[in-house]
């Protein structure tokens, strides 16, 4: 359920740009979780509903008919000593449970707990698929 | 658009005051400092959080003597408690593992952790600073606004030339310095308390170089007891922290 | 695409051997053991390189006592022989003034320092290294290939803990370890000959606490006489450095 | 003249990526200098004949016809805490001769002598125009 902080997160930031536009009612929101971090989307849409409705009950309206799109991102690593790019889900098997989620919690672990399947280094760039994402938000003024 | 980054303020609210023990310089006693600050000012009977944000090399963990307490996740996560201090580092997720993070992963494991730690309310929340002036050190002044900095040296040339630069950064910038601790003293020198004065920062004092301290280091209530501690008590005595 | 990786092999080309002192803690000795080792090395008349990749705290120009160098233009820059040595560091562009660096600029800074340093024919370069395994660490070990680390701790456990990251990485990636030298002793105690037993680390020796190290600093000729220096020299004779 | 370790950078990267696309004789390349950097094109485009020269004749044909094309990028920055965005140029008087040549070697300097115009912070972000890029190569195999 350390989803709910993640949603907060994300209502919290969609409230506050739609301020910032001028938007009054806010249409539908678009968000990306990215593959590596394992979101459990049911807990991340529950928590984001249960936290709307406790919005709408305090004050705020222009949540209230706001649609709410989620969609899982591919996670990609690229490696910086070989090149190499391969998909988080194509190694994340060898991962066991506590490694997974402590990357559930803090992506960054990825680092202590992935290698380079072809050179074995540490040191690559996620490229795609962290974490959560706001990648659109669609309203009327 | 990140989401994390809005949400921090709010995680933060509840924190009467937030101390960062930093010294651009390593070595020079920063986990001890911060990990005895916060366990002085929690026997005070004070609310304390502690954050160690050097996740190269963490070591309030082990000053603290850290077994087996993970943090509960409950609309957010949450630090335990560990001798009355609620503890966030980055150890749960790493373990003892090396954990070979450029600079801009550090960043984001920053933000990531300020986003969903809820610390709930707190009189004082100290943070373990790494060496540097780098993404830990830019981030703190980012997010963790109303941050006040304690500056830590030892009598060295070679760390003092380190310290200067934050210390220019920070009054640069305006950022609060508490003031210079000069730890590690072993022999006559004022090289610290020149330094502070030249750049119009506050000497706090010395502590003596503690040839015990090592014993006490695992143990917290050893830690109370050592002279290192009871040196550091006289210093923040002076300061609006005790 | 970044023209600038590509060279830096070529660069490096004529170094026989480069040796990187790190550790991953701050303030064990890591830069008046590089500066030292270049000092010593030169002394017995081999060509000797310095690279200081500490951009926020470097420090191997103060123990130098560097003054009014400068790295001469010719078909790149050359850096300047001090004390018989050739010493790179980012003081030359950043002068003493404080440099907050995020670690994405930590790295594109080191690339354009390799790509464009002619260091010419060398025997030994020696790269003082920051705490920490982030960028530089990373970055040395990907661009500065063969590199031998020459890992520096104390004898304490705060330290020990961290240098214990570095060497478990370093044998992970299968990059050569000289071996580990315990600085700074003033006491009996064996943890550090421990660690590097239990991680099949050669222990290469210790060197004392000298309390008359700090006078030193800025005159190579007087830190060459040193009881640091004598300690350091007689665990270098065990090594095929000297 | 370290504009000389530059281009010699450039074209040795030209030559190992043509090798490797297995390109026989190299019609073009791009080349962009970022504003930042301030490199001086003149010496940059006579280095870069002389290398070239200096190859031909001692054993690569392939670069014998090669166009050079040099475009300045203008370079821009970003500030990471209040989000303000400004050009180099409007900004680059106020840096003293010294200050201009540190970033010249280093452009990472910029942090040392540069602040956000808006907010004075130096956790900016160099958007663009930072120093030499290949941008394209072109040729036939
Ligand atoms: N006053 C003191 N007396 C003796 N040893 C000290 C004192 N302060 C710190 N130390 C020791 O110095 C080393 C560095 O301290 P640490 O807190 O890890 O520094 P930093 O966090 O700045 O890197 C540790 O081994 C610590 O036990
Ligand atoms: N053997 C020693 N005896 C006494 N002081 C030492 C010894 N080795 C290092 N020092 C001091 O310890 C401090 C840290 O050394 P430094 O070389 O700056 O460490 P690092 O580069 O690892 O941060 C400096 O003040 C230095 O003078
Ligand atoms: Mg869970
Ligand atoms: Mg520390
Ligand atoms: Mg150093
Ligand atoms: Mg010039
Ligand atoms: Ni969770
Ligand atoms: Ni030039
Ligand atoms: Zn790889
Ligand atoms: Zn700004």
């Amino acid at each position: 359920m350390h989803e709910w902080a993640l949603a907060e997160a994300v209502i919290s930031t969609v409230v506050e740009t739609s301020k910032k536009e001028k938007v009054k009612e806010i249409a539908e929101v678009k968000i990306k979780i990215g593959e590596l971090q394992q979101i459990d989307e049911e807990i991340f849409r529950f928590a984001l509903g249960e936290i709307i409705k406790e919005m709408v009950r305090d004050q705020d309206s222009s949540l209230e008919n706001m649609k709410i799109k989620i969609e899982e991102e591919p996670s990609f690593l690229k490696c910086r000593v070989c090149g190499h790019e391969w998909s988080f889900i194509s190694q994340s098997k060898k991962l066991s449970e506590d490694e997974s989620e402590s990357i559930h919690f803090i992506p960054e672990a990825a680092y202590v707990y992935i290698r380079c399947p072809k050179c074995k280094s540490p040191d690559f760039e996620i490229t795609k698929g962290r974490g959560v994402w706001i990648d659109s938000i669609r309203g009327t003024r | 658009m990140d989401p994390r980054q809005n949400i921090i303020e709010k995680r933060l609210a509840n924190i009467n005051r937030l101390i960062a023990v930093a010294s651009g310089k390593g070595g020079v006693g920063k986990s001890l400092i911060a990990t005895t600050l916060a366990l002085s000012l929690s026997k005070k009977g004070r609310k304390v959080g502690l954050l160690d944000l050097d996740f190269q090399g963490p070591s309030a963990h082990v000053i603290l003597g850290l077994k087996n307490a993970y943090p509960k996740e409950e609309k957010g996560i949450v630090p335990p408690e560990v001798h009355g201090i609620r503890f966030m580092s980055i150890v749960y997720y790493v373990k003892d593992e090396p954990s070979p993070l450029r600079g801009t992963d550090v960043s984001n494991a920053i933000i990531e952790l300020l986003a969903i730690t809820q610390w709930k309310k707190l009189d004082f929340l100290v943070v373990d600073m790494p060496p540097g002036i780098g993404d830990q050190t830019l981030d703190l002044i980012r997010f963790m606004k109303g941050s006040e900095f304690l500056v830590t040296t030892t009598p060295s040339k070679v760390a003092l030339e380190t310290v200067k630069k934050l210390l220019k950064l920070l009054k640069e910038l305006k950022i609060p310095i508490m003031g210079l601790i000069e730890n590690m003293k072993m022999f006559p020198s004022s090289l610290a308390r020149e330094q502070a004065k030249e750049l119009s920062v506050p000497f706090l004092g010395e502590i003596s170089f503690d040839r015990y301290l090592e014993e006490a280091i695992g143990n917290p209530n050893k830690l109370l007891e050592t002279k290192f501690a009871r040196d550091l008590n006289v210093i923040l005595s002076k300061t609006n922290l005790l």
